[in-house]
């Protein structure tokens, strides 16, 4: 590990993307009209070469693209009150190395 | 010359030897000489047999008729592909351990060499002597001989902790010996009018099937040398002997004698079909897969090392006797061709752990770490041995393994399960001693591990180089350490003469 | 008639005779030699009358003809006793010398010998004779010496020890009279010949039975079967050097020798043990001494006493090989007979030997032996591993035979528990072994040892040797003794 | 020149020629690591399609070389893999890491083209044995860490072992049955020993419950380690599935919950290296789910995805790896803002990304579309559904949560220089091969084992194009809304208790319980004896002057002659009756 962090405590500098979230987030939701669009094109043509009937619907795979990312997040993060314990659960030895690590993030 | 006097001259060899060194050895260059002469002549002239073996030669020499007052007793020897296998693996690993323990006893400053070596020889006479042996009468002394003439051995430091260790030394192996070979032999000879090695075996059925589990015990308990669970007691307490005392003992003549009397007895003289038929030696395997899954166990918690690599031969032994108990050609293959290669894996470990402690001092597991740099070729070469005694490719072990596994797979596919069980045991146990001495830094009380500073992180990356700050033991340790790691991955590729020459004697045709 | 006709009696009346010419001639290195050399020639005798013997020879005291006269009686079996008897007690006397001059109070060295001789006599008659009332007589002669040879020893204890000895050696050999008394009662003959053929009628009458069992406890006692072996270790150990290592080969090997003749002789072994039973009583018996006996040996503190526990052990194979019922036991005891005798009497001679140059026999006192007198430790170990019975041995030779003969009774767990009991032998001998080799703390001096001291001991252990490595010989004489013997009438 | 490459195994090269790597130093070395696996790709040339070659040991024919197309695929792959990763490793000075990836590679190559099983066995238990250094050299990088990689390696190490041991029961029980070694499409009902072969295969493969091992070791090992042990274990298990059990119906659920379950771990996890774990987890499961449907179009498809899948997992972790060597932690709360000091790195993430997310025109795309195809035709609806509901949760935390949370959201303040030209160099190769893949499918489909079938397959298809944009877009979308309602689950540092707690915490403590119970009877088991020993010590006797107990002692003349008045009375009663 011969390149390490060295902090900056001034202001950090904004970059393109940093300034622009707003949008680069318009620009994602126009992409999503367009699609929209390209689906009501096919679904009213009627020429989607797919296996079931349900994926003829219009806009099913956006609704199952949001709809499964947000119950994937939200299952997600209720799991984490069951699942999650403090760093050094396991060995105890860890324990030390543990919060030299944390340490070395906290300074980083 | 012709074989006869091949065979008697390779084991009296040994014999003569320990008798020149324990008359003119006072010297240690002397000794010294005689010892590597010995050591080389013996090795020579078992190959020489080795190679008339193996062209199918068969020889037997009876000497002295009506030796015991039963039926058979007399001495007589005979060469057979069994006995060649454990011969060549006592001789062949006498010149590098005698070169090894000419180095260590050195090394250690240690006294009363030339007893040592007078017994150090005898031993080795006492092991081809059983190899040879071509009746019960003749292998069950040979093999009391071999109990004697390594008792001083293991007492060899005379100090309290040592006479006790000889004490359960002797008095488990003697009494065994004599409380239940002996009698299983007397019951043999009086079942079966005869003493003598058979293939197929000589008992016939003139030993019923109710009886025939007690024989099978007395034998498997009565070679106390085997180190069946619970007579195992004297190995982890042998260890208080020389390292390389505890390498020929625990690798090759003393422990590989019990097992291989067993092996030799189940095939020769009760004969594996008979067994197999009865089923007599059904208890015997789940003995050994206890003993094989509790060894290793034990072994975890072993922080000498020298006693962790005690506690992994009983468990190994116990594959040996599974391969004789399971009563199949391939079980009896797999229990040939492991007592070579665990001796060379087992011999390996023991060299490393002497030159352990020739090197550094140390003697204890949780003491290594950081040696790896310091002593990389004898960290490196207890890695590929413990490779072998897990049964990983590419070492010897992994066949022998193999064989094993083959010989219970037909009936008995749970002892398939010990034996992989056994082998991730064996890793757990094993494998953490290389790995903390290559991978952890050398503990240094001064250091805590929150001052490392960037500059030594670096350090430690970049240390791991040939070359760099070695302080390996002497020369004479390390070379047959390096022989004998060869030589497990030499096994791996060359393991397949050593079942040739055995599958006859069991009925497999190659 | 030619010499061997007459070897049987000769052999009994020589030391009985040489016996009251030495109290008369008095002079301590006169007495010496003629004793050995009276000893000396009965042993010489003894061994060419086991050469020769084959039929058994019968010797008409008196020209009187049996059942009248008293006749004599050497067997093969008789003649191996008797040999084992006059040479152990031809080679422990060659230690006598000095051991008696030590001990016996002086003046009365001639005594001594006198009194030895008395006991041979006795020893051999017992063997030689074919007369029960014979025997009883032979039996208390040899046995009052006895009691005057313990009585030298030279401590005070010795006399305690002789006492205890007289005491119960008197009521063994009153128990024997008093069955020899009851058969005679019953039968009106003493020839032992006859006495077994009138028995087959009468042996089933009550008189009979106690007779035998009066028999069978008088002898025990005399053999110091478990648990009527008490007088045994102190006599052993208290008795000059010479007299133990005598004893020890000797005397029980004798009272032994009557015990068969008792049982295959006499009755005849289908009887003993098949309508009295005897090994109900006897194989439990064998096995409490075999294992007891050999746990006391563990725990004595004075070599001797070791020794002589050991010999309780000892008996209790001998007794276990006669228990068995078969001609391989037999064999087997008669190989044992041979073996203890030897390796026994070698161990009380190199005993002597130490307790000549220590002045004791305590085994703490051993302490480095091995460096103060190497030969002497190495003997006493090579005596040891002859006790524990490790190959090329007469014990392992002897113990091999019996264990093959208990697996031919069909007794696996005897075999067993033979081989089992010979292990506390390693353990006694162990203890000792250890002192004298690795105890070095309070080490002495290094003692000068003398070749010639080293001679009975090297004797007796040379042929336990040569029995162990080469036992053909023995074997086969044992072998022949035991087809005679157990053909029951001759 | 081929004669001589065709006579030796494939991986020999670089199992052998890693012997010397010791003795080379600096460029050199650097120069040699990546020319042995060069030459050992040229190696493949030297054989035609069907070619077996093999000899007789111990008895058993073994066929050494099996070159056919299922095995040349993966073949091709793990030398790309090979070249990779030696070339990522260049700033490694240890040769230890060297001459382990080399070993490791060569033998995972050698188990490729195993054509029997013990072969396979022996290249199996060399991967296993050779990839462990590569976690245990955590320690040697960064001792604070040595107990905690040293541990994971051990744990790593008996996982990979027991699964080679289960392989060799399972060689030996269905030699036993069968008389065959021939490694073949067996199917489960072979013999006894196919389903230990199934569960050996399972471990490597990290079936449901049997994972925990990829998570638990990867993210341990070191940089470049963790890039290598990627790349080849996991596949060559998917290949030995695709080899032996080719239609196996369970391994169709048991790929479709691989799907599915690691992606909940992902997105909570904290370490991202651990994120790519349990997201390699997910990718597998689409090649089990393909090898289960055992069509040929289903084979096609699992064989591409894996092609597909080590090119951009590996770009994704060596991006990760570049990370971590430069700002010296992978934790994504401590990391963000990376694009402006790491812009190159940034963009072959991002391309990896795409990749994995199976964007059109990347690999993913060409490569998981004839898997979720071979689904269809099958008319699995509830598969299919899984793995749409997989695919959208791959866009969650390979697809955004991986290059945004380093790469972007809030910036952590690192300014660390760009990744090193030799980490650059094989991401910029992977970067292109998952383009170039995904442009240009054809030239991967005709590796396939089945290439008639590939070449009617067809992944650009309006409505394919189209749904898969949908999908992931609004995915997208779902994330935007998530983060700006706040509900988007922080990245907390924690360790999410997975199958691995079961034996490092539950089986730990069980097998602490015995050991107290066993010490315990041990102990009472000692103090019995001893009870016993003294009592027997009092009625033998001691060792005292004079000798006590009730054997050892002198008795008196009386007590003799009662025991011989005793034994007399005892005869005389048994005669009397």
């Amino acid at each position: 590990m011969s390149e390490h962090p060295t902090p900056h405590s001034e202001p950090h500098e904004q970059s393109w993307f940093e300034a622009n979230t707003a949008l680069i987030i318009r620009g994602l939701v126009v992409f999503a009209i367009g699609l929209l669009a390209w689906d009501v094109a096919l679904t009213v043509q009627g020429t989607k070469h797919v296996h079931y009937d349900f994926e003829r619907w219009f806009g099913f795979y956006a609704a199952a693209g949001f709809v499964s990312y947000v119950f994937l997040v939200l299952t997600a993060k209720r799991l984490r009150t069951l699942l999650a314990r403090p760093v050094d659960y396991y060995d105890p030895i860890v324990e030390a190395e543990a919060s030299e690590d944390e340490h070395h993030g906290g300074h980083a | 010359m012709n074989a006869e006097f091949f065979l008697l001259a390779s084991f009296l060899t040994p014999l003569i030897g320990a008798l020149l060194i324990w008359f003119f050895g006072e010297e240690s260059r002397t000794r010294e000489l005689l010892l590597a002469i010995t050591s080389l002549t013996t090795l020579g002239m078992v190959i020489g047999l080795l190679a008339r073996v193996y062209a199918g030669e068969e020889v037997a020499i009876v000497l002295l008729d009506g030796f015991l007052p039963i039926a058979g007793g007399s001495i007589a020897f005979e060469l057979e592909p069994l006995g060649i296998v454990y011969a060549t693996v006592a001789a062949g690993l006498f010149p590098i351990t005698s070169m090894y323990a000419v180095g260590y006893m050195n090394g250690h400053h240690e006294t009363n060499q030339r007893r040592f070596f007078t017994c150090f020889s005898l031993a080795i006479f006492a092991a081809l002597g059983i190899a040879y042996a071509g009746n019960l009468a003749t292998l069950f002394l040979f093999y009391e001989v071999l109990t004697l003439s390594t008792y001083p051995l293991v007492t060899h430091h005379q100090k309290p902790e040592s006479r006790r260790a000889g004490r359960v030394y002797l008095g488990i192996l003697l009494s065994t010996s004599v409380g239940l070979f002996l009698l299983g032999v007397a019951w043999t000879g009086h079942a079966a009018q005869s003493l003598e090695f058979a293939q197929g075996g000589i008992l016939g059925d003139a030993i019923s099937e109710r009886e025939l589990p007690i024989l099978v015990g007395l034998f498997a308990y009565g070679c106390g040398k085997a180190a069946l669970m619970p007579l195992h007691r004297w190995l982890p307490n042998a260890m208080v002997a020389p390292t390389p005392v505890s390498a020929l003992l625990h690798a090759v003549a003393v422990v590989k004698a019990g097992v291989f009397s067993i092996v030799k007895i189940f095939v020769y003289v009760i004969g594996i079909e008979r067994l197999a038929e009865t089923g007599a030696s059904e208890w015997l395997m789940a003995v050994c897969g206890f003993t094989i899954l509790a060894s290793s166990l034990i072994a975890f918690s072993q922080d000498n090392l020298k006693a962790r690599l005690a506690y992994s031969t009983i468990s190994q032994l116990a594959y040996i006797v599974l391969g004789a108990a399971l009563a199949t050609p391939e079980g009896v293959v797999g229990s040939a061709l492991h007592i070579a290669t665990h001796a060379v894996g087992k011999i390996t470990l023991f060299f490393c752990a002497g030159a352990i402690m020739v090197g550094a001092h140390k003697k204890n597991i949780s003491e290594l770490d950081g040696l790896g740099k310091t002593m990389p070729i004898t960290i490196a070469a207890f890695f590929v041995g413990a490779l072998s005694i897990i049964g990983l490719p590419p070492t010897g072990g992994a066949w022998s393994k193999w064989q094993l596994a083959l010989g219970a797979a037909d009936d008995h596919a749970i002892y398939v399960g010990v034996l992989m069980l056994s082998s991730l045991l064996n890793i757990g146990y094993l494998i953490p001693i290389p790995v903390r001495a290559f991978f952890f830094p050398a503990k240094d009380p001064h250091e805590h591990s929150d001052h490392h500073s960037h500059d030594e992180h670096h350090d430690a990356a970049s240390n791991w180089r040939i070359g760099e700050q070695i302080r390996e033991a002497p020369m004479k340790c390390v070379i047959p350490l390096v022989i004998t790691a060869i030589a497990c991955i030499v096994l791996f590729f060359w393991s397949n003469p050593i079942a040739h020459l055995v599958s006859p004697i069991v009925g497999l045709q190659r | 008639m030619s010499l061997l006709d007459h070897l049987p009696v000769l052999l009994v009346i020589g030391p009985l005779l040489c016996a009251p010419l030495l109290v008369l001639i008095r002079i301590p290195s006169v007495v010496r030699w003629l004793a050995q050399a009276v000893v000396t020639a009965t042993a010489a005798g003894a061994f060419w009358l086991v050469q020769t013997v084959n039929e058994p020879i019968s010797y008409r005291m008196g020209g009187w003809t049996p059942p009248v006269g008293i006749e004599y009686r050497v067997d093969k079996v008789a003649a191996l006793v008797a040999l084992v008897v006059t040479s152990v007690a031809a080679i422990a006397l060659l230690i006598g010398h000095k051991a008696a001059r030590d001990t016996v109070i002086k003046g009365r060295l001639h005594l001594f010998y006198a009194a030895y001789l008395l006991c041979l006599t006795g020893l051999l008659g017992m063997t030689m004779t074919g007369d029960a009332f014979n025997v009883f007589v032979f039996l208390e002669i040899s046995s009052l010496s006895t009691y005057a040879l313990v009585a030298m020893g030279r401590r005070r204890n010795a006399f305690v020890a002789a006492f205890n000895y007289l005491v119960l050696g008197t009521i063994g050999g009153t128990f024997v009279l008093i069955g020899i008394g009851l058969m005679f009662q019953m039968t009106g003959t003493l020839n032992m010949a006859d006495l077994a053929e009138r028995l087959v009628e009468a042996r089933d009458t009550r008189t009979i039975h106690v007779a035998l069992a009066f028999m069978l406890i008088g002898l025990s006692v005399k053999l110091a079967v478990f648990p009527l072996h008490q007088w045994l270790p102190n006599a052993y150990a208290e008795s000059p050097s010479a007299v133990s290592t005598f004893l020890a080969g000797s005397a029980t090997k004798v009272v032994y020798f009557q015990l068969m003749r008792v049982i295959f002789t006499l009755f005849g072994a289908s009887y003993i043990f098949g309508e009295a039973r005897l090994g109900t009583l006897l194989v439990p018996l064998s096995l409490l001494a075999m294992f007891l006996g050999s746990a006391a040996a563990v725990y004595q503190s004075s070599l001797k006493r070791l020794l002589a526990y050991s010999s309780i052990a000892q008996v209790g194979y001998l007794t276990l090989a006669l228990a068995l019922g078969t001609e391989e036991g037999l064999r087997a005891g008669l190989l044992h007979l041979m073996a203890h005798a030897v390796t026994k009497a070698g161990m009380f001679a190199v005993v002597a030997i130490i307790v000549d140059r220590l002045g004791t026999d305590h085994i703490a006192a051993l302490q480095g032996l091995s460096r103060r007198m190497p030969i002497t430790a190495g003997l006493l170990v090579l005596g040891g591993i002859g006790l524990i019975g490790v190959p090329g041995t007469a014990g392992f030779v002897s113990k091999l035979a019996l264990v093959d003969a208990a697996l031919g009774a069909e007794h696996v767990f005897v075999a067993g528990a033979i081989l089992m009991s010979s292990l506390i032998a390693v353990v006694y001998v162990w203890r000792v072994v250890e002192v004298m080799y690795f105890k070095t703390e309070s080490e002495g001096p290094r003692l000068r040892e003398r070749p010639a001291s080293f001679v009975p001991a090297g004797i007796f252990l040379a042929l336990m040797l040569g029995m162990g490595l080469y036992s053909e010989p023995a074997f086969e004489l044992a072998r022949a003794g035991a087809s005679q013997l157990f053909g029951g009438m001759p | 020149m081929m004669e001589l490459l065709g006579s030796i195994f494939p991986g020999a090269i670089l199992i052998f020629g890693a012997l010397l790597v010791p003795f080379l130093k600096g460029n050199l070395r650097n120069a040699y690591v990546v020319l042995l696996p060069i030459l050992s790709a040229l190696q493949l040339f030297a054989f035609e399609l069907g070619f077996q070659g093999g000899q007789s040991f111990f008895g058993l024919e073994l066929t050494i070389v099996r070159f056919d197309a299922l095995s040349r695929i993966f073949g091709i792959v793990f030398h790309i893999a090979a070249v990779l990763v030696c070339i990522y490793g260049w700033h490694v000075k240890r040769s230890l890491d060297h001459i382990c990836t080399l070993i490791y590679a060569g033998s995972a190559i050698g188990a490729t083209f195993a054509g029997d099983l013990v072969t396979l066995f022996v290249f199996w238990e060399l991967t296993a044995v050779s990839s462990v250094f590569l976690v245990w050299a955590r320690g040697m990088d960064e001792p604070a860490r040595k107990e905690r990689a040293y541990r994971a390696g051990m744990r790593y190490l008996i996982v990979q072992v027991g699964s080679g041991v289960a392989l060799l029961a399972g060689v030996l029980l269905h030699f036993r049955d069968t008389g065959s070694i021939a490694f073949e499409n067996f199917g489960l009902d072979a013999s006894r020993g196919a389903p230990l072969i199934f569960l050996a295969f399972g471990v490597k493969a990290a079936f449901p419950l049997l994972h925990n091992w990829v998570q638990d070791a990867y993210p341990e090992s070191t940089v470049a380690g963790t890039v290598v042990l990627a790349s080849f274990t996991t596949k060559l298990a998917i290949y030995a599935l695709a080899r032996g059990f080719a239609g196996t119906e369970i391994l169709i659920p048991i790929g479709a919950t691989m799907t599915v379950f690691p992606i909940f771990f992902a997105v909570i996890e904290n370490d991202l290296r651990r994120v790519l774990a349990y997201s390699l987890n997910n990718q597998l499961g689409y090649m089990i789910v393909g090898i289960g449907i055992g069509t040929e179009l289903a084979l096609n498809g699992a064989a591409a995805h894996a092609f597909a899948h080590i090119l951009y997992k590996g770009l994704l972790l060596m991006s990760m790896g570049a990370v971590l060597f430069r700002t010296g932690t992978i934790n994504a709360s401590e990391l963000g803002g990376l694009h402006k000091s790491m812009p190159l790195t940034t963009v072959f993430c991002i391309i990896g990304a795409m990749a994995i997310s199976a964007v059109p025109g990347l690999s993913g795309f060409v490569t998981k579309s004839m898997v979720i195809s071979a689904v269809g035709n099958e008319h699995l609806t509830i598969i299919f559904g899984v793995l749409l509901f997989a695919s959208a949760g791959v866009a969650d935390h390979s697809g955004i949560k991986i290059p945004f949370f380093t790469f972007f959201a809030h910036d952590q303040g690192h300014r660390v220089k760009e990744a090193p030209l030799h980490m650059l160099i094989p991401m910029g190769i992977a970067a292109a091969l998952c383009i170039g893949i995904g442009v240009y499918p054809d030239a991967l489909y005709s590796l396939l084992p089945f290439p008639a079938t590939a070449a009617e397959y067809h992944p650009y298809d309006a409505t394919h194009v189209l749904t898969m944009l949908e999908l992931l877009l609004f995915a997208g979308l779902a994330f935007v809304v998530l983060m700006k309602l706040g509900v988007y689950p922080p990245e907390l540092p924690r360790t999410n208790l997975d199958t691995d707690w079961f034996y490092r915490r539950f089986a730990k403590n069980v097998a602490l319980d015995f050991g107290h119970l066993a010490e315990y009877g041990r102990a009472s088991l000692w103090q019995g004896f001893v009870r016993f020993r003294n009592a027997m010590l009092r009625v033998i006797g001691h060792h005292h002057q004079p000798p006590e107990g009730m054997l050892g002692e002198p008795w008196t003349a009386s007590a003799t002659t009662l025991w011989a008045a005793l034994l007399l009375g005892a005869l005389l009663l048994m005669y009397y009756s």
